[in-house]
C-alpha cells in the first residue's frame, strides 16, 4: 500500500501551517505500511477542526457527534473485531465534552487506537478555552485569563488503567507515524496524545518545538509505570514516545461467546427461543 | 363469586419475597387452566418500604387487566395486614401468621412461622407456606403447586425445602375451605400457554428480530430487559453490557449498528433524555436502531418504579432538526413481542430510528399469553456488495432509502457523517445538495406512513362511542368493555407517524373519548393535530398509578348519560 | 434605484475581513442617517471557505431583511469575484484588486493592493481600501468613515493606519461617481441608532433581567453569547464561565438558581439535547433557568453557520413527564433584547424553564435598531424570610406558585428534590400528594396562558389573508409586505403555552398561510394542534438559508392568483 | 450544635446492616463538631440508596439527578460561596455515568466536599457492576462476572489535580467524620472516597474490615504527591485517611469581581449598559 492510496483527494481546509497536516500524513504512512487495505480501516473522528480528517483519509469513516468518539469506536469494535479502528478526537471532544468515556474505555482495553490532536484550544468554534489550554492564557471565554488549571491528559489515562500511553508531536510525523504504527499494534486500547499547534487560535509551534524530544534519546523503560508517572508529570521538557505499554486482556475477548463470527458478520436467521421461553411457564 | 374468577393480594415488606410468591400464584393458576394477570406496586427501596402484587384469574376468559376487586389477601408481615385490609369486600379473607393478625373476622391467623421453623427454613420461607394455604384453601392442585415451587429456586435443597413448606402450608389451607371467598374450577389446556411480563416479552421480541447488540445503563423499570439478556447471552451468542452511561449505550450501539450488527438499547425517560442527542445521530446517518423506552412517572427522577404515559410528546419530537421516525406501542406483551421484533425489521428497512414505548405497568405486569408466534428478522435495506456503480452510502433513491453497506465490505468504504452531506458521506453545504438530502430521508416517509395507515389502529367492539387509547391502557379498557356497551375502542399502536386516516375512518361518526395514563392528554393532542378534532371527553390518571377499569366504566357511563 | 437604497455584497476567503467589512459600512451607514440590515454567510471553517455579507441601507424606511438584489460588491479576492458576480444586476459594480479583476465590464479593478504595500500595511488590509473606494464612489462622508474604521481597532497604531487606507480608498472611488449605481443622499438623525445583531441583543437583555451566572459551552451560532457575556463579565460583577460541556454547564446554571443567582445558559440544537435531562430537573424542582436554543440546521451536526427554524416542538416537549414551561422567539435584536429580560423575570415569577429560540439569520445579523428601553429585571415569587408560618419549599398555593426562598435564610431550609415530593421537598409517592403536587405545578398555567395570549401575537398589516410565521422569518415576512396588498402579518411570539385564542382572533376568518424556516411545518402542526385549523398554505425553506422576500411575495401573489 | 441538630427525624429506609448508615452518622458528628448552622450548609446527592442521605440530614438540599452532583455543587459554591456545600454521590453516579465531572472539578479546585458512598454495586436498581466492582463479580449485569478492570478512583483524583485526596470506610466511623471535618476544612476540593458495604447486594464489610488501616498508624506525608500515587495503587491492604493535601487558588477566587456581595446575596437593579452599548454605535 502507499501512503495515496489512503488521500481521498480532497484539499483539507485546515489553515496553512496548520498541525492537523502532520496528523494526517502520519496516520496515512502508518496505515501504508502496516499494509492495511482501506476498507478494513475504520476512522471515528470528533467534531473539530480535527474531526474533518475523515474528508481526507481514504478508509471507512464515521465522523460522529461531540465527544462521543470512543463509544462510537467501541461498538463498531465490537461487533466487528476484525476491523482496524482509530478514533481521532480533539482536545475539547476528548477532554472536555468527552472526558467521561476516556477511563473507561482505558480500563475495558477495548481494542482500539485513540488519537488525540491536542492543540489546547477549541479550533473549530473559533478559539474558546479548553482543559489542556495553559492557566492565564486569553481566549474568546477566558478574556482574562484562563482560571482553570490544566488536565494533564497522560497522567489521567495511565491512572485509568491505559494499556498503550504515548505522546507525539504532529511536528514529528515521522516519530508520530511510528507511534500511530505502535499504537494500531498494540493488542488493546492504545492512547495517543499528539500536541498539535493551532497556528491560528494558539501558536504554541515554536515552544512546543524547544521543549519536545524523544524518549528514545534520553532512554526509558515502557514497562516501568512509576516512570511513567513521573514522565507525565514532566513540565520543562516534554518527552514524546511510548510512555507505558502492558498487555491485558481485550474487552472483544470477554465477547468471545459472540465472536463466531462476530455480530457484524452474522447470517441472519431466527434465533431459537423456546429453551428461554421455558422460564415463563 | 361470579364465574369462579379470583383476585388474590399478597402483600409484604421489600424482601419478603412479594413478587416471587404472586408469580409462583400465576403459575399455578396457569397450569390449572386458568387465564391469569399478575400485577404489583413498590416503591423505589430496596428494603423497608411495602410492595404488594395482585393475581386475577379466570376460567373462562381473558384477564386484561387488574380490577379494585380483592378476594384474599395474603399478608407476609403484620404492616402489610394493616395497609391492605381496607381493600378488602366483605366476602374475602386474610392470610397470614399468627403473630401479625388483627381482630378483624375476615383475618385468618395461620401457624406460618411455626411450620417453617419447624422445617429448618429461614424466616422469609413464610411466604411459601402462605401460598401453600393459599391453594389449600381454594382447592388447588397440590402438585401442580410443588412443581411450580420447585422450579422456582435453582438450588435443589432449597427447592425441596419450599416444596415441603407449599405441602404443609396446602394442608393448613384444606381445612379453611369453608372460609373460601372463591374456589378453583380447574380446566384443561394453559399446557402451551406462558405467563409473560413486558419486559421479557419485549427483549424476545428484539431476540427475533435477529438482535445481535444491546447495551444498557440500568434504568428502572427498563432494567430487567438488560438482566434478561445478560443471562441469555451466551446461549444466544450475542453482545449484552452495561456501559458507563446512556449516552455510551446509545453510541455504541449506533457504532454497533454502523458496523453491522443488529443493535438495540432500552431506558426509563431520565435515560432517554441523555440519548436525545445521539438519536439525532442515528437520523441523521441514517444508521438503524432501536430504542426503548420504559416509561415511569416524571418530570425528571418523579417516581422510579410507578407507571405512567407521559412521555409520548416527548419521544416523538426528541431531538434538534426535522427527521423520520417511527414510535410503537404495545399494550400487553403478545404485542411488545411482536413490535420488539417488528421495532427491529423497520430499522433496517427504513434506516430510521425506531422508539418503543412501554411502560412500567406493562413491563412489570404478567399476563397469561398464548404460545408466541415464530417472528423472523429481515435483512431489510442491507446492502452485501453485489458488485454495480460505485457504492455511495446516501444515494439518492426513489424511495429514499440507500442501500447499507458495512464496512469490511470488498471495494466500498463507507462514510457515515453527522453534519449534512452528499450522496458518498462528504460534508457539504451546497444548498441543492442539502435540500436534496432532507428530502431523500422524508421521502422515507410515505411508504412509513402507509404501513402506519395499515397496521397502526387496532380496535375492538363496537358501538356510538369511540374510546381512544395507546399503550397498556388499552389493556384496562379493554377489561372495562365488559362492563360497557355501545363502546368502540380504537388503540393506536403505531403513534409516529400517526395512522390519521385509519384512525379518523374508525372513529367514524362516533363521539371520541381519550383516555391516557398522564395528565395532559397527549394522544388527544395527537388527534387534535392529526385529525383536526377535539375529542369530547378525556379521562387521564397521573398519581403513578394505572387507570382502574371501574374509573373507566364510571367516566364512559357518565359521559353516556349526560348524553 | 428606488428610493435611494443600496445593496453592498463584500465577499471574500474566511480571515479576509469580510464580517469586519460589511460591520464598518454598517455603521458609516448608520451614522449616515440610514435604516440599515446586515447579515452573512460562511462555511463552518476557520480558512479556506469563502464567505460573504450583504448591506442593505435605505434612507427612509426601516430594512427589515435582505433581498436578492446587489448593487456593489465588494471582492476580497478572485475567488470572491467569481462566485458571486452572477448576483449583480445589469447596472450593479464590482469593487476588487486589479489582480482579481475579469473581463466583466461590470468589474472596477483597482490598485488597492498597491496602497497597502505603499502604507505599509499587512496584505489583509486590502478590504479597507476597498470599504474607502465603496463610499467615495458612493459619497459618503470621510470623516464619518474614518472614525468608524478607526474605533473597529484597538491599537493606535493600526486604527491610524487604517483610517489612512480608507481615505486612500475614499479618493480613488471619488473618480468612479460616475459609475455609482446609487449615491448616497445623507439625512441627519441616527446618533441614538445601534447597529445590533440578535445574539449581543439578547445577552443584554439577559442582563437587563438581572442576570448575575452564566455558563454555557460553545456552540456555533450561540457562542457569540458566551463570548460577548465573558467580556463584559468584570464590568458588570457577574460570573460567566465555560465548563466542560453542556450537562455541566445547565447543571451548574441550575444549581446558581437554586442558590440565589440569576442564571441563564445558551447554546445551539445539539447542546439543548443534553441539556434536556436537567430542563427537568429544573421544572421538577421549580428552580428559574433561561435557556437560549439558539437554531441550526440539523438534525444532529447539520449546518453548523447556517440557519433554520427546526427545533420548535423539540424545545416544547423535551424530556420526560409533563411540566409547564415558556417558549419565547424573538423576530430580530429588539425583541430579543425585550424577550431576554422578560424570559428572566418570567422565570423567577413562574418557577419554570423559560426557553428563548432564537436562529443563526437573527443572531448573526445585525438591524439598526432605535435606542433600547430601559428595562429592569423583578424580583418575582422570590421570597426573603419575613415570619409567618414554616417554610415549605413547595407549598401548595392557589397559583400553584410557592415563594422560593435561598439557603442560608435564616431559620429555613431549602430542600429541592427531583423525586416526586411533599411540600418540604422529602420524597413521597402517595398518590394524592403526587397529584397535588402534579396539579399545583400546572395551576401556574392559568396565569402564565394569560401573559401568552396578552402579548404572545403580534400583528402587522391587514388583509384577507393572514400569514402566520415565529422567530425571524417575521423579519423577511415584513419585508415581503411592502409588495403585498391584503396581506395581515401575525407573528407568534410565544410558542408556548400557546396564544390560542388570541391567535384564532386575529387569524379571523382570513385564509391562513404560513411561512417558516424549516419542512415540516411545526408553527403549522401547533395551528393545527391548538385552533384545529389546516392553514390553506405552508411555504418552508429548509437548506440552511433563510427565505428570501422575493419567494414570500411570490407565493403569496400566486396563491391569491389560484383564488 | 449537637449531632441531632442535623437530624430530620425521618427513618432511614436503608437495609439494616448498610453503610450508608456509618457515613449519616459520621456528617452529622462532623457539622456538629465543626459548629456549623444547618442553614449554612447544602448537601447535593445523587441519585441512589447513598441519595436518600438527604432526607435524613437537616440542612439544605437537593436531591439532584443521576451523576449531576458537581455541576450543581459547583453552581451553588459559586452563587454563594458562603454556603458549605458537601455532594454525596455513589459510586455509580460519581464514577460511571457523572465521572466527566469529577476531573474538571478536581482541576478547578473549587471550594467543596465530595463525599463518594462507594459500594461497588448499583443498589437502588438492585445490584448491577458499577466502575469498582472487581474483576469477575457477578452480578445482574454481570451474569458471567465482570470483564471490566474497575476503577481507581484515589489515582484518578489524584491524577486529575485534587488538592484533597481522602479514602475512609463507613466501618470506622470516628476516622470516617474526622476525613469529613477535614474535607470541609480544607480550601478547595474535597475528595473522599469512603468504603461502604452493601450488605444487600454486594456484602465486602468482612474483607474491608481485614484489608482496611489507618494511614496514621503506619505513618504518612499527605504533602508527598509519590507517595500518595503509591498508596493509592495498594491493593494487599486499604489504607484509610488523606492520601494529599495541598493549598491552591480555588475556582471561586477567579470570580472575585463577582463576590461583593456574590450573585446570590446581590440586590436586582437594573444594571447599567450604556458603557456596552457604545460598541454598538
Ligand atoms: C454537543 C455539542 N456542543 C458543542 C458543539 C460545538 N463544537 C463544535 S467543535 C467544538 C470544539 C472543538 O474543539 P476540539 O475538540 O479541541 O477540536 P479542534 O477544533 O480544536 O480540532 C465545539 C465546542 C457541538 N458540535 N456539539
Ligand atoms: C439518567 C439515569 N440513568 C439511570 C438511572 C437509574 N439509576 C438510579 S440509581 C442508579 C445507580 C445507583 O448506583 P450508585 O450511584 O452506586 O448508588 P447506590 O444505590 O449504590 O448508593 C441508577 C443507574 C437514573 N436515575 N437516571
Ligand atoms: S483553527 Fe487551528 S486547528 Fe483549526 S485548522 Fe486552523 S490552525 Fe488548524
Ligand atoms: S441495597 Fe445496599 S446500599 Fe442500598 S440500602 Fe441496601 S445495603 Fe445499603
Ligand atoms: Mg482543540
Ligand atoms: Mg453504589
Amino acid at each position: 500500500m502507499e501512503e495515496r492510496a489512503f488521500d481521498t483527494g480532497r484539499r483539507p481546509v485546515w489553515c496553512p501551517g496548520c498541525g492537523n497536516y502532520g496528523i494526517l500524513i502520519a496516520v496515512r504512512r502508518a496505515l501504508a505500511e502496516l499494509g492495511l487495505r482501506p476498507e478494513e480501516v475504520v476512522v471515528v473522528t470528533g467534531i473539530g477542526c480535527h474531526g474533518r480528517i475523515s474528508d481526507y483519509l481514504k478508509v471507512n469513516a464515521f465522523h460522529t457527534i461531540h465527544g462521543r468518539v470512543l463509544p462510537l469506536a467501541t461498538g463498531i469494535k465490537l461487533a466487528n473485531p476484525r476491523l482496524t479502528v482509530i478514533g481521532h478526537a480533539g482536545d475539547g471532544d476528548a477532554y472536555a465534552i468527552g472526558l467521561g468515556h476516556l477511563p473507561h474505555a482505558a480500563r475495558r482495553n477495548v481494542d482500539i487506537t485513540y488519537i488525540v490532536h491536542d492543540n489546547m484550544v477549541f479550533g473549530l468554534t473559533t478559539g474558546q478555552v479548553t482543559p489542556t489550554t495553559p492557566l492565564g492564557v486569553r481566549t474568546k471565554s477566558t478574556p482574562f485569563g484562563n482560571p482553570e488549571r490544566p488536565l494533564n491528559p497522560l497522567l489521567l489515562a495511565l491512572a485509568s488503567g491505559a494499556t498503550f500511553v504515548a505522546r507525539g508531536f504532529s511536528g514529528d510525523v515521522e516519530h508520530l507515524k511510528e507511534l500511530v504504527k505502535q499504537g494500531i499494534r498494540h493488542k488493546g486500547f492504545a492512547f495517543i496524545e499528539v500536541l498539535q499547534p493551532c497556528v491560528t487560535f494558539f501558536n504554541t509551534y515554536k515552544e512546543l518545538k524547544e521543549k519536545v524530544y524523544r524518549l528514545e534519546d534520553e532512554g526509558h523503560d515502557p514497562t516501568d509505570f512509576e516512570a511513567a508517572l513521573r514522565l507525565a508529570q514532566r513540565e520543562d521538557r516534554l518527552p514524546i514516545g511510548v510512555f507505558y505499554k502492558v498487555e491485558r486482556p481485550t474487552f472483544e475477548e470477554a465477547f468471545a461467546h459472540a465472536m463466531n463470527p462476530p455480530p457484524a458478520l452474522r447470517r441472519l436467521a431466527p434465533p431459537d427461543l423456546s429453551r428461554l421461553l421455558e422460564s415463563f411457564r | 363469586m361470579d364465574s369462579g374468577e379470583v383476585y388474590v393480594l399478597v402483600a409484604g415488606p421489600a424482601g419478603a419475597g412479594v413478587f416471587a410468591s404472586s408469580v409462583i400464584i400465576g403459575k399455578v393458576l396457569l397450569r390449572q387452566g386458568y387465564h391469569v394477570f399478575v400485577t404489583n406496586e413498590y416503591p423505589s427501596l430496596i428494603r423497608g418500604g411495602q410492595q404488594w402484587a395482585l393475581v386475577v384469574a379466570s376460567p373462562s376468559r381473558p384477564v386484561y387487566s387488574h380490577r379494585r376487586r380483592v378476594d384474599v389477601l395474603v399478608a407476609l408481615d403484620r404492616g402489610a395486614l394493616l395497609s391492605n385490609i381496607g381493600r378488602l369486600h366483605e366476602r374475602a379473607v386474610a392470610l397470614c401468621d399468627a403473630a401479625d393478625a388483627t381482630g378483624d373476622p375476615r383475618v385468618i391467623a395461620l401457624p406460618a412461622r411455626d411450620v417453617v421453623r419447624e422445617e429448618g427454613g429461614p424466616p422469609v420461607a413464610v411466604n411459601t407456606v402462605l401460598v401453600g394455604v393459599l391453594f389449600g384453601m381454594l382447592g388447588g392442585d397440590l402438585e401442580t403447586l410443588k412443581g411450580v415451587v420447585r422450579r422456582q429456586f435453582r438450588s435443589r435443597e432449597v427447592a425441596e425445602l419450599n416444596a415441603r413448606l407449599a405441602e404443609r402450608g396446602f394442608h393448613l389451607g384444606l381445612q379453611l375451605q369453608g372460609k373460601a371467598p372463591a374456589r378453583l374450577a380447574p380446566r384443561g389446556g394453559g399446557g402451551d400457554e406462558l405467563l409473560l411480563d413486558g419486559n421479557s416479552a419485549l427483549a424476545l421480541g428484539l431476540l427475533a428480530g435477529g438482535l445481535t447488540f444491546f447495551a444498557a445503563y440500568p434504568m428502572t423499570p427498563a432494567s430487567p430487559i438488560l438482566h434478561f439478556l445478560a443471562e441469555v447471552q451466551r446461549d444466544l451468542g450475542i453482545i449484552v453490557f452495561q456501559p458507563e452511561s446512556e449516552l455510551a449505550a446509545i453510541n455504541m450501539a449506533i457504532g454497533a449498528a454502523y458496523a453491522g450488527a443488529r443493535a438495540a438499547v432500552a431506558t426509563s425517560g431520565g435515560g432517554f433524555s441523555l440519548m436525545v442527542e445521539a438519536l439525532g445521530q442515528a437520523a441523521m446517518t441514517e444508521t438503524p436502531i432501536v430504542v426503548v423506552n420504559v416509561q415511569r412517572p416524571g418530570p425528571s427522577t418523579g417516581m422510579p418504579t410507578h407507571t405512567a404515559q407521559g412521555d409520548l410528546r416527548f419521544v416523538i419530537h426528541a431531538s434538534q432538526g426535522e427527521f423520520p421516525r417511527i414510535v410503537l406501542a404495545p399494550s400487553n406483551p403478545r404485542e411488545a413481542y411482536e413490535l420488539g421484533c417488528r421495532a427491529m425489521n423497520l430499522a433496517w428497512k427504513y434506516q430510521v430510528p425506531v422508539i418503543v414505548l412501554m411502560d412500567k405497568f406493562l413491563a412489570e405486569s404478567y399476563w397469561s399469553t398464548e404460545a408466541l408466534p415464530p417472528l423472523r428478522p429481515e435483512e431489510g435495506s442491507v446492502w452485501r456488495g453485489e458488485g454495480g456503480e460505485p457504492y455511495a452510502r446516501y444515494r439518492i433513491t426513489d424511495t429514499g432509502v440507500s442501500p447499507i453497506a458495512f464496512p469490511g465490505t470488498p471495494g466500498v468504504l463507507v462514510y457515515a457523517n453527522t453534519s449534512e452531506h452528499d450522496e458518498y458521506g462528504f460534508g457539504t453545504i451546497d444548498p441543492k445538495t442539502v435540500r436534496a438530502m432532507q428530502e431523500k430521508r422524508f421521502r422515507k416517509l410515505s411508504a412509513i406512513q402507509r404501513e402506519a395507515e395499515s397496521e397502526g389502529v387496532k380496535t375492538y367492539g363496537d358501538g356510538a362511542i369511540a374510546i381512544a387509547t395507546w399503550g397498556s391502557t388499552t389493556m384496562v379498557v379493554r377489561e372495562a368493555l365488559r362492563e360497557l356497551e355501545g363502546v368502540k375502542l380504537v388503540q393506536v399502536v403505531w403513534l409516529e407517524p400517526f395512522p390519521r386516516e385509519s384512525f379518523a375512518r374508525e372513529v367514524g361518526a362516533r363521539r371520541l373519548l381519550i383516555v391516557e395514563n398522564n395528565m395532559r392528554g397527549q394522544l388527544a393532542s395527537l388527534v387534535r393535530e392529526h385529525v383536526l378534532r377535539e375529542p369530547e371527553g378525556f379521562l387521564g390518571r397521573y398519581d403513578g398509578r394505572p387507570l382502574d377499569p371501574e374509573e373507566v366504566v364510571e367516566f364512559v357511563k357518565g359521559f353516556a348519560a349526560r348524553g
